[in-house]
């Protein structure tokens, strides 16, 4: 416990500044992967336990891509794109095969998941750390921002997913397609009825939710190293953050998740070896206080 | 004679819509009634009021003259309101007597103990003459599951006797029962009133049967008692043959 | 009297078990019972939820890691004997279940399995990042230390093992009677219909947090004998992996008859021994066998039996039964 | 679709079906026919099937054994969504409206073009025949009276441009005004050619908009007739639809 650090940085624009951007990339990289968990769950009713694997992939493809060609954009795509693939791939064959089975059934065909996907990893592209290292397109100056400094990469990083989350908003909100899946999310069966192909509807959502988790995946790659087994963290997070939120809210995951990114960051000064326990802490007065989250709907 | 069951102005909305508008009904000891109605009568939401499934908005539940409105289901229960539900609700995988047996034993606050052995023999013997009762001791071992649907859904009821009932409500007893099924269900329930002795209270839409067993029959329509008296008396009533055929409407142009 | 002779049975088998194998077995046979008496309890304690509560706890890991590191660093204190340590370790296995579970029975369904597996991370990442006291990512340093007490020398090989069969023979009879006592049905209707069991009168959820609790508290039973087995306590064995493999077992083994989380642990060992052994590719097999159960069978082995002999037994009873009228 | 051809063949037709729900037995060897451009009624006491026959004809619920074939084709246990590809409009008892989109947004989300591939429904023919849903397009499904949200639903039926349309019950709990303006709405329907399967209990009603009908008991059919003819049979009415 350090509280008069925490105290001093709290006083210091400089380190406020890099605190809060660097909270503010985990915070990103969490919402991201959590409003695939979120989006599947809430269309879906099923938890996909897999998603921190999927994130793994992420980053192993955008190196791949990036070791291939040299892009970042490239290997933005190739998390995003080769991800969502996958995750249809999943959804079809496995996840969909126990959509009516119980609880214990999707996590195993999950947990059996992840065991092949860090084996797979780790057979491809071995068990050692890797690192992409800051791709040259942001190898500029830091940005002066009050007192402080934000790096290139992290403002990219911030905007982008913001933009991201944006447009997802944007597509659920606005379009045919958003207003399909949201009526399927709470009638399935009488938007089948109306003559939409909800299998089909499903296994878009399930490949939206994994292309959010590879897109999450590329953009850590530069600010992270890849690590078979490097999924579960990242799955927890955004668990805690859509528990939080509330099952289902994408709005309350984006909350949630700047928040635990700001407490990770700050509580790195303040109480580094607490943060995990008081993120923890947060959930469960959340879920004490009210069951389903600060923004979500009572679970059906 | 004082009613077993008395409910006075009983009051349900949901949204804007009044499911039970001012109810007020009363059921003597040892009655059989049957409750019809056309759909959206408000029969089910009437049932679930009496057993605390919802929360009435007004009026009075009265069991033996105690008011039990606004208690909790379990309360309600222990108090000697048993029903069995439209959809059996059962433990697939228990066996008859196995389910009976747990039933009598929650019944009774026995399940909390860790050092004695299920069945307690009280308990399994009670469950026994339960089964005995509803006719199913022929299917004892078998698991629940694997019973007939009509099996299923006297298990429900035997499931609700072994609390032992003062009132008995079932909602639709033979809902999804082929013609034979259902009359032998309704033999049972019949047989079972007669030799238990309790008030039961039944919801049905088959008029075969309503007219051959009930005492007294009421009629809902949009949640209001719309008529009630013996079946002689419902059979010949114009407005209960109104609310069933629908009222005329003017040719459409 | 059933329950007599179970005990009975119980007992000889362990007496049997441990006197051949006093008497034939070598080092290799004595590792081998151990582990499966140590995987077998840990599979069985959460069989008490998974299996009769229907409560898929995805973090039962916790009171695996819990029972090993409070009982070493006890231990290590230097100021306890071994049974006062273990004592002490089941008392906090059950306050921490009765703290977690007070919040994990709130959810229902995937939430509940989703939650305990995050108070499962919980304790690793304080088990990880408490380094002073846990040693971190090390694990317990430098070995437990077992004085003898009451005569009985744990650090000697052979009675270290006596006493974990003896241990693992008396929590699976305790376990055998509380799931077929009253309470054990109770969890059963809770398992199959939760609603009608409130219906019937039932405390549902008191009754979900005292299984929860119970299966906390032989859970971390064997936690204790795996630190007592291993000398030392690591972080993996409250890692997600750790419930991950307990749920493979039961799944393995079967939920619905009494022995089967044990015959799956056995099963699991067996091939997890031997695709180490034969192939680097651990996580791919086992995935694969995984998937193949679940997809395929939908159930563990001696639940297939099970099911078989339920099914011919009622179509038995059926044709006794003879004409339904 | 509109063209008022003699009615042939019939366009839907149920051969025999029994259908279930888990292990009891609710439709008993139903058969029904329904020509082009007619308005057949379904008549029967609640619980007697009429729900579980819409819903086996839509692939709710499919039938365990029999036929259902839509235009001489079968399409007995299709997906749902296959079957409302084949011209079937299904406007369910409890409607279903989805309570958090808007009026325009229930009727766009269901919006495809009909078998022919022609889009005879458009959400400007919409409303103009149901004027009232245009004065509240924006609101949302869930905050609707309900008549207006039964309106929505044949609306939104309509939109998937179905050659046959299955009402069930669409005068169950509405007050007698509203009643009389969906029989008039269906009249209306029927003058624009679309054929209409309704189910109901309100025997009235039946003889004001339909032109043939059949009742349905214990899940399975034990009359059929022309209206003209039910109006004759009191003993019928008496027996299988009062009480």
């Amino acid at each position: 416990m350090n509280p008069e650090a925490l105290l001093a940085c709290l006083t210091t624009p400089a380190c406020i500044v890099t605190q809060v951007s660097a909270g503010m990339i985990i915070g990103m990289l969490i919402f991201l992967v959590a409003s695939g968990v979120t989006l599947i769950f809430g269309v879906l009713k099923v938890v996909n336990f897999t998603h921190g694997s999927f994130y793994m992939l992420g980053v192993y493809f955008a190196l791949t891509a990036y070791g291939l060609t040299g892009s970042y954009a490239v290997s933005l795509l190739a998390g995003a794109i080769g991800v969502g693939l996958f995750g249809v791939v999943f959804e079809r064959f496995f996840m969909s095969k126990v959509y009516n089975a119980d609880v214990l059934m999707q996590l195993l065909v999950c947990y059996a998941f992840i065991l092949i996907l860090d084996d797979v990893v780790k057979t491809v592209w071995g068990g050692d750390f890797l690192k992409m290292g800051m791709p040259e397109e942001f190898a500029l100056p830091p940005i002066k921002v009050w007192d402080g400094f934000v790096p290139p990469f992290y403002a990219f990083l911030t905007v982008f997913a913001v933009l991201i989350a944006v447009l997802v908003a944007a597509l659920l909100g606005l379009t045919r397609f958003g207003k399909i899946v949201r009526a399927a999310a709470v009638n399935r069966q009488m938007v089948s009825v109306l003559g939409i192909n909800t299998s089909l509807v499903y296994a878009l959502i399930f490949g939206l939710g994994s292309v959010l988790a590879g897109l999450a995946g590329a953009l850590a790659a530069p600010v992270r190293s890849a690590v078979p087994g490097m999924g579960f963290d990242i799955l927890i997070e955004s668990f805690i953050v859509t528990v939080i939120g509330g099952m289902g809210s994408m709005g309350g995951a984006f909350i949630a998740a700047i928040g635990i990114g700001l407490i990770r960051s700050f509580g790195t000064i303040g109480f580094p070896l607490a943060t995990e326990g008081v993120m923890f802490a947060i959930m469960a007065i959340v879920l004490l206080i009210k069951p389903t989250g600060l923004f979500g709907r009572r679970a059906a | 004679m004082t009613a077993r069951l008395a409910i006075t102005g009983l009051m349900k909305r949901f949204g804007g819509v009044v499911a039970t508008d001012n109810v007020t009904l009363d059921f003597a000891p040892g009655s059989l009634t049957a409750i019809i109605g056309p759909n959206g009568a408000g029969k089910t939401t009437f049932f679930n009021l009496i057993t605390g499934k919802l929360k009435p908005d007004g009026g009075e539940i009265r069991l033996d003259g105690v008011d039990i409105s606004g208690q909790t289901q379990s309360e309600i229960v222990r108090r000697g309101i048993g029903r069995a539900f439209q959809v059996a609700s059962i433990f697939p995988r228990f066996t008859v007597e196995d389910a009976l047996t747990a039933a009598v034993l929650t019944h009774r606050q026995q399940t909390s103990s860790m050092l004695r052995r299920f069945p307690l023999p009280d308990a399994a013997s009670r469950a026994r003459e339960i089964m005995a009762l509803v006719g199913l001791e022929r299917v004892g071992k078998t698991p629940s599951r694997y019973l007939s649907h009509g099996d299923q859904k006297l298990l429900d009821i035997a499931l609700a006797l072994a609390l032992e009932p003062k009132v008995l409500l079932l909602d639709e007893p033979t809902a999804g029962m082929g013609p034979e099924e259902r009359w032998q269900m309704i033999e049972r329930v019949q047989r079972l009133w007669s030799e238990v002795g309790m008030t039961l209270v039944f919801i049905e839409h088959d008029m075969d049967i309503v007219f051959k067993i009930a005492q007294t029959i009421r009629v809902l329509r949009y949640g209001k008692v719309l008529a009630e008296g013996t079946p002689d008396e419902i059979r010949s009533n114009e407005a209960v043959i109104e609310a069933y055929l629908g009222t005329s409407l003017e040719e459409p142009a | 009297m059933t329950a007599r002779l179970e005990v009975l049975a119980g007992v000889v088998l362990g007496a049997l078990v441990v006197a051949l194998t006093l008497a034939f077995g070598d080092k290799a046979l004595l590792d081998v019972l151990m582990r499966l008496a140590i995987f077998g309890l840990l599979a069985l304690s959460l069989n008490i939820l998974v299996g009769y509560t229907g409560l898929v706890s995805f973090g039962h890991a916790m009171f695996f890691g819990l029972g090993a590191y409070s009982f070493g660093l006890l231990m290590q204190s230097g100021a306890v004997s071994i049974p006062s340590a273990a004592l002490i370790t089941l008392v906090v296995a059950c306050i921490w279940g009765g703290v977690v579970g007070t919040f994990c029975i709130r959810l229902d369904d995937i939430y509940f399995s989703f939650l305990t597996l995050a108070f499962q991370m919980l304790l690793y990442s304080i088990i990880i990042g408490w380094v002073s006291l846990t040693g971190g990512d090390q694990g317990l340093m430098g070995g437990i230390p077992r004085p003898p007490f009451l005569g009985i020398n744990l650090a000697e090989p052979r009675q270290l093992f006596v006493l974990i069969v003896v241990v693992f023979v008396v929590c699976v009879l305790a376990i055998r009677q509380i799931v077929q006592s009253p309470f054990g049905f109770a969890l059963r209707m809770i398992r199959d219909n939760a609603e009608r069991a409130r219906f019937l009168g039932l405390p549902v959820q008191r009754y979900k947090l005292i299984a929860f609790v119970l299966s906390g508290f032989f859970g971390s039973v064997s936690g204790i004998l795996m630190s007592l087995y291993v000398s030392g306590a690591y972080p993996n064995f409250a890692f997600w992996s750790m419930s991950g493999d307990a749920i493979f077992m039961i799944i393995l083994g079967g939920l619905t008859v009494f022995l089967g989380p044990l015959v799956g642990a056995a099963v699991f060992l067996l091939l997890n021994d031997n695709i180490t052994r034969l192939t680097e590719h651990h996580g791919i097999v086992m995935g694969v066998v995984l998937l193949a159960i679940v997809l395929g069978m939908r159930k563990g082995f001696l639940d297939v039996l099970d099911e078989w002999w339920q099914a011919r037994a009622s179509r038995a009873e059926a044709r006794a039964g003879g004409d339904r009228q | 679709m509109t063209d008022n051809a003699a009615p042939g063949a019939p366009q839907l037709s149920v051969r025999g079906i029994d259908v279930f729900y888990g292990a009891s037995q609710i439709l008993f060897g139903v058969d029904l026919m329904v020509e082009r451009g007619t308005t057949v009624a379904l008549l029967g006491r609640n619980g007697a099937g009429k729900s579980t026959t819409f819903k086996a004809i839509a692939g709710v619920v499919p039938p365990r054994s029999g036929t259902v074939s839509m235009n001489g084709q079968d399409i007995t246990g299709l997906a749902p969504y296959r079957i409302a590809r084949r011209g079937i409009g299904y406007v369910p008892e409890d409607r279903q409206i989805f309570p958090e989109h808007s009026v325009e947004d229930n009727l766009t989300i269901a919006a495809k073009p009909g078998l022919d591939g022609q889009v005879h429904w458009t959400l400007e023919r919409i409303w103009k025949v149901f004027p009232a849903l245009q004065s509240m397009r924006t609101r949302m499904g869930g905050r609707l009276s309900g008549g207006e949200q039964q309106m929505l639903t044949i609306a939104r039926a309509l939109m998937g441009n179905p050659d046959v349309v299955l009402l069930d019950e669409p005068s169950e709990g509405l007050a007698p005004i509203i009643v009389t303006q969906i029989a008039k709405l269906i009249g209306e329907l029927r003058a624009e050619g679309v054929t209409i399967l309704l189910a109901e209990q309100n025997m009235h009603f039946c003889i004001a908009v339909a032109s043939s009908v059949a009742i349905i008991d214990k899940g399975q059919i034990v009359y059929r007739g022309t209206v003209a003819e039910l109006k004759q049979n009191q003993e019928i009415t008496k027996r299988y639809l009062a009480v």
